[in-house]
């Protein structure tokens, strides 16, 4: 099983969702985070002192999935989460050692 | 606010009017009798009064909403305690310090009694003979709401890094000594009332006098860490809670009516009632001056509008008309509103540059543009050497004995916490309670 | 708020002192005509009532704040449902069931009549001969607002675990029946009324009879899951918007100067206006002094001010000054407060012990303390009997009634929701709408 | 708000008791002398003016609670703007283009004078001969502040996808122009007036001529993106933050008892007084009706409760009353208000279907409620015909011409944002300022 | 070592903080993140629109544990999390190559 | 590539990242967390009721990057966040499979 790590725009959570689900990606963690990265680096005004965004909002996403669904998970999320502009995101993959519903107790690829 | 005198203007209309020896159709048809008189000018304080009072919820929630969220429960409860304190101290000390009346004086013009504790008439004003001009619980509840506001002013500008304690304790002094006796010296009839000091509802008396306290608190007690690097860089620190900030702006906006109209002292005789109403008017007009001028100077300086800048630009007008919101037309209120909100735009980032950490803009807006407004008033009423040695003398007489009570408050119990607890924010080293402790489901 | 008495003693003076013959120009500049005297009181009537309104706001901006983030929606709904339920109830059954008069006794003193819709002066008073010192509307509307507090002070303890519907059912009843009935002992010049009793503006009437409605709720309910370990320790649970709680008091602060000052029932005369003033200055002292009170305490005994019980402590001042804001002087006002403050410290611990789980401590702040309010009257008046005997009759009266009702509720529809409701929270069960969805950028 | 009618009536009564030659005595019990009334007038006029300026705060935290938090900074900087802007417009231009006066008009009956900028009575009414019922400073207060309410409904409607800048445009378009002309057909006495149309304070004149604005703006606009799916589903955006939303409603539901109570218009007669009274209880208890309508039929349609629905409800039921809210009985007004709240609940959902996108449902709260309204007083005070022609005429005036308006903005300037800059919120691309940038610990 | 990470129910949390800790657990990473999955799927109104609710809040621990701890912990947490309701959560177990404490600059289980 | 998992003290963060970009690293990932640790356990009253404090406010910061940079991330991350207090938190690290960069499509190294 792997873990993959999304990091998207905000915007993009609902087409991901979606698309993800119809590929039979059955969960996911949604966490907002702050992104730092290329995309940042424009100053604002506050209060007369300018400083610069070094953080945007952007969303996190977890899922982990059976391993021969990961690379096509990844596509889906990479042509879903696309919009060419800078700050669109990245994906990550982490191996999964074992998985368990809480539930039911299942484990391994059956509690995906 | 010179009580007396507009009592006795009230009370010579009155009598001309009766004296002109009117048929009894004429005068019941015209006159206010001295009893309704009294009754609608104690309803004018009482009204005035609860309107600032809900100021102090004003200065509260902007504070709030301006600070970063590990400091807005302290901030909170300053304000709360502030308010509370400012209530019993005028009551012990400050109230007939303000008003010694002719004999009461113990430094002729420049100090009233310090052991005196205010009362009021009695239930029912029973066995009262003398007849004034509105009755003094009302006075004294208005009248206090003014010391109260004096010592919101300060809560702001030394937000996120000092401990609390000391500053109760400032607030003790404030509002029992520096308040009433700078105050005394105009309201009470004291020695710049007697040059001619012009000071309608207090731009210079409250405003620029708090503002001078918070100024003297923000030297000793330094920046928050991290707000002006080595470089020269000065480190915004947005504020937590827009939404706050806003209502609290929108709070002291309409306590303001109650500020600049209950200062009219009087609502017993139509000239009364038709000032009050200019009053009001021009106090609205000054403060949307004030929040306009910083929207456009924001929109043309930094390309985008600064929020902030916006509310503290329509205080700044507030401010800035207090010190004569009767005179002026309603074109003349707005200008001058709008000068005050183009005071603040410039000088919170030239405050900055002083390393002089305001973090709500205080100063700017209460003390800069306060003294703005209280210059302003000579255009109207000309008389600009009174007014300078009015706005000096009371600007200084405040900030040196804040700077010294700071100081030595400082030297006894220090009054700035501890570097870890500052960055890990007051309500939790002061308060061990946080202001959203969750935002969340568990 | 004896009505009838008031405008008795109204007229009476104004008859004498038409009485005396006076020279045209001494009546017309002393005295105040009988229309104005009708006027100013209405007006009263109006503001005090528009303030009193605010306190309903008030009531949300607490409750939401010192409840868990993820019952946050269902609090404002109550509150908002609460307000206008009271609003219909008091209008089709309480206000003339409160109201009795000389004549609409069903069981004369105790019980009014039910079957009996309120209604107003006629457009213009057209047609109306008999002139009374104010007009209907003004002291319905006024009437109402203290009603509708009464039912506010309940959502507050049975927070976080009580089904929408039962509650609002419950509103319907006490504010159609139990206050009206409990108040026209008194107010409606039952029997607590003619043996002595004094309450003011309802330190018992209002605030305590609530409180006793909140203790049976609080009883029948049971604490909130997790609250009382099994081994004895207390598991708190912090309020999620420390501001919202904050805006709240001083809303409620705000609006007590309707609450008191309108109970003057009177501002047509100068004893009347002065009076008036007395109340405004005590009701703001002595929540000064509960609030720095709870301030002192809790620093004193947990080492660290705690903002919810100076929150507490300055309404507890209010509650307390409530049963007699007009005699005390100032100071014995602020000590009265202060007193109230001191209570709620130790009751809201106190009630922790017993297991009765007040999650914004109103049985503390409007029953503990509202009895020791109507109690302190005897001070300056005198009568503890009738005041003992009116406090017990009243709590004791609302509370057996209500514990019925809530009883009855449970049986029939179950007044609590279901344990997975309740840990999921009542937004999600009851009403499917989180209070903060996003605080975030999707 | 037939100020001239009012005041003539006002003098009549007053000649009228005069003329009867009363003696002395009974005079001046009687009587309320017309300085007292010019007084009371003014006092009326400016309490309830500055209730209505609080509702400025109510819309201003109504929407920033109803909109996503990032778009909250932007939608409050709309609302400061937008005051701001009507105190200025409304001064240099719309208060002599609404009472143009006999002679001022330059197309009668439709068209006042452009070029007249308001003055206020001289100070202390100096040299002042002949007295009229109020202070003109008051009126102009009041008068204001309706024109302020105007553009403060737009600005929630078109929330969230708007442009800063071209909003602020038409803002100063229709406090200065739209609102003014249309008022002055009315409150002007043109022509509307003239056939009779009768609108008490406004449910069509201010609530329905700023929906026809807002709904003009939502269809140049469109919806927000992916409001509307394609396949016929409509996706909810839930509001950010109830307890904004609610104290927003309590704001305006307090603010409302000036915005109707004022448009009495006089206060100096007992008539007056006890008709401010009905229309105090029957403002309260419409907006009573509205909110429990919206909750019945929320909790009956959709199995849940919507919080959202009772404020709209609540503000429905204020808002169907104001044409009319003193010839009802307390029942009448609460079925009055509660048709509103129905009215709400059908049409929110009804808007959605034609895709109209309207951010905080003003459309259906103050355009079909304040419709229902201006209709409804054909049941009180019949003229059917007339209240047709006068609804339509002022909602198709200013809806024509704000869609003239709004189309012309957005074809010089663009009044949309850029879709990645909505979809990433305004407040990070029209004002780079977060409403809530922290709620951590950093 | 390994990295585990466990979706739980919110009100959960505590119950689980404490059985971890009897076992030895010494420090942990609490967020709050929306959980998509079978459990969501139900319909609310919203202003008289039918929307589906997809994410349910969830709270996310992350604990780094000892290879010969991280059984222990699995099952302390599916036998304290689960209700056996639908959404009772996940346990996902990944390995972790290294840790350090950066008060004291230990590393390996030292830092754990 | 590594994933750098670092809990750190909400302060320093400002500090970590501008020494972490100094060595190169172009992106992160920050969380708002509460961490559960040695840290907690002293009692806070609220109301007149005593409780522990379990959870303190941390920063969350994950990285990845490339594997010859991952020791002097962690070294960074460990001297910039040091206080020598209790608290300062932990550096955990992951091994990662892949990454991609939504924008572009790249994968492996050059996506980080
Ligand atoms: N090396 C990295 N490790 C962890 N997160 C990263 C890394 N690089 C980028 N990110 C995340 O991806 C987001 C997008 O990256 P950014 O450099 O802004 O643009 P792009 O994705 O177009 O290259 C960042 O906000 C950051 O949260
Ligand atoms: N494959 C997955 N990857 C990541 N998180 C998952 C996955 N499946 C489920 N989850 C998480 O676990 C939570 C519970 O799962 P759910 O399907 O609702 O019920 P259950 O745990 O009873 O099967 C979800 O809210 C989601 O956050
Ligand atoms: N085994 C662990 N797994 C995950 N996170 C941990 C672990 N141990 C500690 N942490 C995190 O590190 C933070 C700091 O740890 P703590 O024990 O308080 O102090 P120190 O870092 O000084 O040892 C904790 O708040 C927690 O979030």
């Amino acid at each position: 099983m792997k873990l993959i790590i999304a990091v998207i725009k905000p915007f993009k959570l609902e087409e991901v969702r979606e698309k993800l689900t119809e590929i039979g990606v059955q969960g996911l963690m949604v966490s907002e985070i702050k992104g730092y990265g290329r995309q940042g680096g424009h100053t604002e005004m506050y209060r007369g002192a300018e400083y610069v965004v070094n953080y945007i909002p952007k969303i996190r996403l977890e899922l982990v999935v059976q391993d021969n669904n990961s690379l096509k998970a990844i596509e889906v999320i990479s042509e879903t989460a696309k919009t060419g502009k800078i700050g669109d995101g990245k994906v990550f993959v982490l191996n999964v050692e074992d998985a368990l519903r809480i539930r039911t107790g299942e484990t391994g690829e059956n509690a995906i | 606010m010179f009580k007396s005198l507009k009592i006795l203007i009230t009370t010579i209309i009155a009598c001309t009017l009766t004296a002109k020896a009117l048929s009894a159709e004429e005068l019941s048809s015209e006159l206010v009798s001295n009893h309704t008189v009294f009754i609608l000018n104690t309803l004018l304080f009482l009204i005035g009064g609860f309107l600032v009072m809900w100021m102090a919820a004003g200065f509260a929630m902007l504070e709030a909403g301006l600070v970063r969220s590990k400091n807005v429960t302290t901030q909170l409860t300053k304000n709360v305690a502030l308010f509370s304190i400012a209530a019993i101290a005028y009551y012990l000390v400050g109230y007939n310090l303000m008003y010694p009346g002719e004999d009461g004086w113990w430094l002729s013009g420049y100090l009233g009694p310090i052991l005196s504790i205010a009362t009021l008439d009695p239930v029912g004003l029973k066995g009262f003979d003398e007849l004034g001009g509105y009755s003094t619980g009302s006075d004294f509840f208005f009248q206090l709401m003014f010391c109260a506001t004096t010592a919101s002013i300060v809560s702001g500008t030394i937000a996120e890094r000092m401990k609390l304690w000391p500053f109760l304790i400032f607030t003790i002094l404030l509002t029992a000594f520096l308040y009433p006796i700078a105050a005394s010296w105009q309201w009470g009839e004291g020695w710049l009332y007697k040059i001619g000091f012009k000071d309608f509802a207090g731009s210079t008396l409250v405003h620029a006098a708090g503002a001078s306290a918070a100024l003297a608190g923000a030297i000793i007690l330094g920046p928050r860490l991290g707000k002006y690097k080595e470089n020269g860089t000065i480190t915004p620190m947005p504020g937590s809670n827009m939404p706050l900030a806003t209502l609290g702006t929108f709070i002291l906006w309409l306590g303001w009516f109650g500020f600049n109209g209950g200062s009219q002292l009087a609502l017993g005789t139509i000239g009364d009632a038709a000032d009050v109403s200019r009053i009001f008017t021009n106090t609205n007009t000054a403060a949307a001056g004030g929040a306009l001028a910083a929207l456009i100077l924001t929109q043309i300086m930094y390309k985008k509008i600064d929020l902030t800048m916006v509310l503290n630009g329509a205080l700044a007008g507030l401010v800035s008309i207090t010190a004569e919101p009767l005179a002026p037309s309603i074109g003349g209120a707005t200008l001058i509103g709008a000068i005050g909100g183009v005071i603040v735009v410039f000088t919170v980032p030239l405050l900055d540059k002083l390393k002089i950490d305001d973090v709500v803009g205080a100063i700017s807006v209460h003390g800069v543009a306060g003294i703005w407004g209280t210059l302003a008033v000579a255009f109207s009423n000309g008389g600009l050497g009174a007014q300078i040695i009015g706005t000096a003398s009371i600007c200084i007489f405040v900030f040196l004995l804040s700077l010294l009570i700071w100081y030595a408050l400082d030297t006894i119990m220090g009054i700035r916490v501890s570097e870890e607890d500052e960055l890990n924010g007051l309500d939790s080293s002061e308060l061990g309670m946080d202001a959203y402790p969750d935002f969340s489901k568990s």
